[in-house]
């Protein structure tokens, strides 16, 4: 029982194994935003460190995927877990107080594809500069000729 | 309380020292310094300069044959080609190949996608000038003998 | 393209600016964030009370790049990420695109591979080496760092053309082959590092004035590393063993002896150690190599334009930093739809904040150094 | 009414001095460098002159042609009444030292007593310096400078005065001639030498006691905001500086001019750039320690043994 099952087997969430060899990942969750919380918490008190957080803009099926990524220092377990949700006004729970190091994360991914992480502290933006109002990372960004309020 | 005060100064006294050591014993052993002016460090065999056209031994001319496989490879497209068929000769030949060396990183792609090995890293380092103007479209036929009669243009 | 006439003007909700505080921009030109760096330090007196990292200064959108880019394309952007450790990254995107289409890379390559690379990762250590001991204030073991790395830099010139930012892995191999006299080189290095080694610890480990300047300063707690996705020297550093070549093995690292140095301090002493310690780890390990490097071709057969199948995946490598992961989600055509590049220094800067509060500025430059940062990795 | 001889010789030592200051500035900046270059594999300045000896002189002409810039939000006087109040005490200082038996500018019997009060005036030139360029990390690093006087002043008076036991008077001349009947007086007094030593880093600014201008934390400390010439004032204060403490060093513990073969003054030159070496020799080999910790190493550790030391010495003196 790899460490991702058994730290997932008391949620009872669906986690779908995956092909390590071929995608460097061990298993992927597919869950509902109002679920995350739940599960960073009993990730974090597994011992789980928190990766990265991302989003992927799926022009195709038309929806925005967030992404989070954990991994474990003990035993190498990547868990991969994906919400799905409409790609305007985006809303995820952000877990930003249960791993400290998140709240950049969202931070950086907010900016980039206009997501919202409800409850954060911190809706600044982080690598953007500050009066920007694109989102470089959606797939409908068009290159702005000079779009920043005040200038013509 | 006495002793520990007394070694713990005798102990930082002694690791200075060493550490002087060691500089002193540097001071009077060569660096490898290289003089430039004067001396000219050794320039290895896969030195990176600017991209250059190859020339064809015997006729003289390039062999790159104006496919333009180099510009689709380069990520900074900084090579743009146009190419023609000079009379009397089966394969096409540039008419014009300029580089943009400001935009240039270097990276090979280039060098490694042309299917007539047409392109190779020059090996001159000290390129100055007073504005990046002549670098940013460098014309490499310059180096080259042109096929067409009179000048490219 | 678009310059924002507005100046970032940062101000911090009014309950936490008192009137006697002194806010104090460390960055984003100092000599001491080593890259365009800006923290906003408020002050009483030397002592910091709040730290705020300002990123973005060396921002280039990376990922947006690699959507305008084919797989091949990306490659030399690669090293523009972390300059110090190009070839780390040169492995990842390299591994992570032969992951997804299924390529082979023959043994000499792979060693080849990790021979360069662990060269890569010396001299990225002896580059922090020296920049962690000009932030307190030594300038000489700098220059003598610098004497051996510019030894390593001609050595994979040699080879890979490019003294920093390497672009010489190719998709199933590497660009060039190895001859008899790149070996030799190589163990002539060995020699002369080990012959040097001695000499860091005689001039710095020992010295009083360091071991004050560095004992328990910055401490990371063993609790804090998970809640911010620490990893490399800055997590070894404080007592866990985690290093991507043992716990996700790549390449040949399986076949190779070596083990991972950690130190229970986790303060910049700690830090230091574990990377002192990791030079002598990639000698031992260029050592096997240089011993047993097999025969054969460098280049496995692959097809022109690269159009990996459908799907996503992930590659992780160990960086000098850190644990670099590059997660890319692919369309089928030769143009990447997403690539996120999880960067070490990233996660190992957000702990900065936390550590510096209530310390002195002095000690938060060495926390600085300590961390081993590369402004462009973080900022992309 | 001054005769002729004392005005002849007063004109004599200002230019003496003024060309000790000069020609020392000089040499000591390309002595430093070559030595710096050399401790770390490299070869320093090469090009000007025979062996780069003449770098420094066109590192001044270049820095004389620099403009002055001023802050807009600068206190302008105290701005430019700063590197003044650096270097004028240094070039007085220079006056009661013998450089030989002869060669004094003016024989003051309180010649040590002066050379000390004025080196107080350093830390405020610096402090002016640090306020009045309203440079944030000057502020901070002239701070840094006024809390390090109470580190090295106490420990360094209370090194000197075993000296001033042994030989009875304040007069630099007497002190060395009191050496030459007995031994130098290092022999007499191996720690207060060694305080003293540590005392004089402290006292310029160098080596690892240089926070006023740590260069890695603040920018450029206290001479921040400074360029061109009075960029270069500063620097030259620094040097005089070094020379007069390594100057006095030499009296008090080396016997100034006293040596078996060669004339005096070269005896005394021997002696000082002996102390300058050593200055950067600790400069290019480690790291700065941080304030705290050198005010408490002063404190706990420079004060008791300095006072300890003269008790001894005086309750030696008392026996004998």
């Amino acid at each position: 029982m790899s460490l991702i099952e058994t730290t997932l087997q008391k949620l009872d969430v669906p986690a779908e194994q995956l092909d390590y060899a071929k995608t460097g990942i061990h298993a992927r969750l597919s869950i509902t935003s109002d679920q995350l919380q739940k599960i960073c918490r009993t990730l974090k008190a597994a011992g789980f460190f928190l990766e990265t957080i991302t989003a992927v803009d799926d022009l195709a099926e038309g929806t925005m995927r967030g992404v989070w990524f954990f991994d474990h220092y003990s035993e190498s377990s990547r868990l991969q877990i994906v919400i799905e949700s409409s790609r305007d006004n985006t809303v995820f729970p952000t877990i930003g107080m249960i791993y400290p190091g998140a709240v950049w994360h969202e931070r950086e991914t907010a900016e980039f594809f206009d997501i919202t992480f409800e409850g954060s502290k911190d809706s600044r933006g982080l690598l953007l500069p500050l009066d920007v109002t694109f989102h470089p990372l959606r797939k409908d960004f068009k290159r702005p000729k000079h779009q920043i309020a005040g200038i013509h | 309380m006495i002793k520990s005060y007394v070694r713990d100064i005798i102990t930082g006294l002694g690791s200075l020292l060493t550490g002087m050591k060691v500089t002193i014993k540097v001071m009077f052993t060569k660096g490898n310094t290289v003089e430039w002016p004067r001396q000219t460090a050794q320039l290895p065999e896969k030195f990176r300069g600017h991209i250059m056209l190859v020339p064809n031994e015997s006729t003289g001319f390039a062999k790159c044959i104006a496919c333009g496989s180099c510009v689709r490879a380069c990520p900074s497209n900084c090579i743009t080609v146009k190419g023609a068929k000079p009379e009397g000769a089966k394969k096409k030949s540039p008419t014009l190949f300029a580089l943009d060396f400001t935009k240039c990183s270097l990276c090979g792609l280039c060098v490694e996608s042309c299917p007539v090995d047409a392109i190779t890293f020059s090996r001159d380092y000290a390129l100055v000038d007073y504005s990046s103007k002549p670098f940013s479209a460098m014309n490499l036929l310059d180096d080259v003998a042109s096929p067409f009669s009179g000048g490219s243009e | 393209m678009f310059e924002s006439q507005i100046a970032p003007t940062y101000h911090l909700e009014p309950s936490e600016e008192q009137e006697s505080d002194f806010i104090l921009n460390l960055g984003p030109q100092h000599p001491g964030t080593h890259g365009v760096l800006r923290v906003i330090l408020h002050m009483d007196g030397e002592y910091i009370l709040t730290a705020d990292p300002v990123l973005g200064y060396g921002h280039r959108m990376q990922e947006k790049i690699a959507e305008n880019m084919t797989w091949a394309q990306v490659l030399p952007y690669m090293a523009r990420m972390d300059y110090l450790s190009a070839l780390s990254y040169n492995q990842a995107w390299v591994c992570l695109v032969e992951k997804m289409c299924g390529y082979e890379v023959p043994p000499r390559a792979e060693y080849i591979r990790v021979l360069t690379t662990e060269l890569n990762r010396i001299s990225s250590h002896l580059l922090w080496f020296g920049a962690f001991l000009l932030d307190l204030g030594a300038f000489t073991p700098f220059l003598h760092a610098f004497e051996d790395r510019e030894k390593l830099l001609d050595l994979l010139e040699t080879i890979t053309g490019s003294r920093l930012t390497y672009c010489f892995f190719r998709f199933g191999g590497v660009g060039a082959d190895v001859d008899a006299t790149f070996l030799r080189e190589t163990q002539e290095f060995l020699d002369q590092m080990r012959a040097h080694l001695p000499g860091y610890h005689e001039l710095v480990t020992g010295n009083v004035i360091f071991e004050h300047r560095t004992k328990n300063v910055g401490v990371i707690l063993p609790f804090d590393t998970s809640g911010y996705g620490l990893s490399g020297p800055v997590l070894r550093g404080s007592g866990e063993a985690y290093d991507v070549r043992v716990k996700e093995p790549y390449s040949i690292y399986p076949e190779l002896k070596f083990n991972v140095p950690v130190e229970q301090t986790g303060d910049c002493m700690g830090r230091y150690l574990v990377r002192l310690a990791e030079i002598d780890e990639s000698l031992n390990m260029i050592d096997q190599i240089l011993a047993n490097i097999p025969d054969g071709d460098i280049q496995a057969k692959v097809p022109k334009i690269i159009k990996p199948p459908e799907g996503e995946a992930s590659m992780a490598v160990e960086t000098p930093r850190g644990e670099l992961m590059i997660y890319a989600v692919s369309d089928g055509t030769k143009i990447p739809y997403r690539v996120k590049y999880r960067v070490p220094s990233f996660a190992n800067l957000s702990i900065f904040s936390k550590m510096a509060r209530g310390q002195l500025l002095a000690d938060a430059l060495a926390i600085l150094g300590s961390l081993d940062l590369v402004i462009p990795e973080i900022d992309r | 009414m001054i005769s002729e001889i004392t005005l002849i010789r007063t004109l004599l030592s200002i230019l003496g001095i003024t060309v000790v200051v000069g020609v020392n500035a000089i040499f000591v900046v390309w002595f430093e460098r070559k030595v710096a270059g050399h401790m770390q594999y490299r070869l320093g300045p090469t090009e000007v002159g025979p062996a780069g000896l003449l770098q420094t002189v066109a590192d001044g002409l270049k820095l004389v042609s620099k403009q002055i810039i001023f802050p807009q939000s600068a206190d302008k006087p105290i701005f430019i009444l700063a590197p003044i109040i650096c270097l004028v005490p240094v070039f007085i200082a220079l006056v009661p030292v013998p450089f030989s038996a002869t060669w004094q500018a003016h024989e003051l019997d309180v010649g040590l007593l002066l050379v000390i009060a004025l080196g107080l005036l350093n830390t405020l030139g610096i402090l002016l310096a640090g306020w009045g360029c309203d440079n944030k990390y000057a502020l901070l690093g002239a701070s840094r400078a006024v809390a390090q006087i109470l580190a090295y002043k106490i420990p360094l008076l209370l090194c000197i005065l075993p000296i001033i036991l042994l030989s009875g008077s304040f007069s630099l001349r007497e002190i060395v001639l009191v050496q030459e009947q007995s031994t130098w007086f290092a022999l007499y007094q191996p720690v207060g030498f060694l305080i003293y030593l540590i005392a004089i880093t402290l006292e310029t600014n160098r080596s690892p006691f240089d926070f006023a201008e740590a260069e890695s934390e603040l920018v450029a400390g206290f001479h921040t905001e400074y360029s061109g010439m009075m960029f270069s004032l500063f620097f030259l204060a620094e040097y005089t500086y070094m020379l007069v403490a390594s100057a006095i060093a030499a009296i008090l513990f080396l016997g100034g001019w006293l040596g078996p073969f060669l004339p005096g003054p070269v005896w005394m030159l021997l002696k000082i750039y002996f102390f300058l070496f050593l200055m950067m020799w600790f400069r290019w080999t480690f790291p700065r320690v941080r304030v705290d910790q050198m005010l408490s190493f002063g404190w706990k550790i420079l004060l008791p043994i300095s006072l300890l030391n003269f008790l001894i010495t005086a309750g030696v003196m008392a026996a004998l």
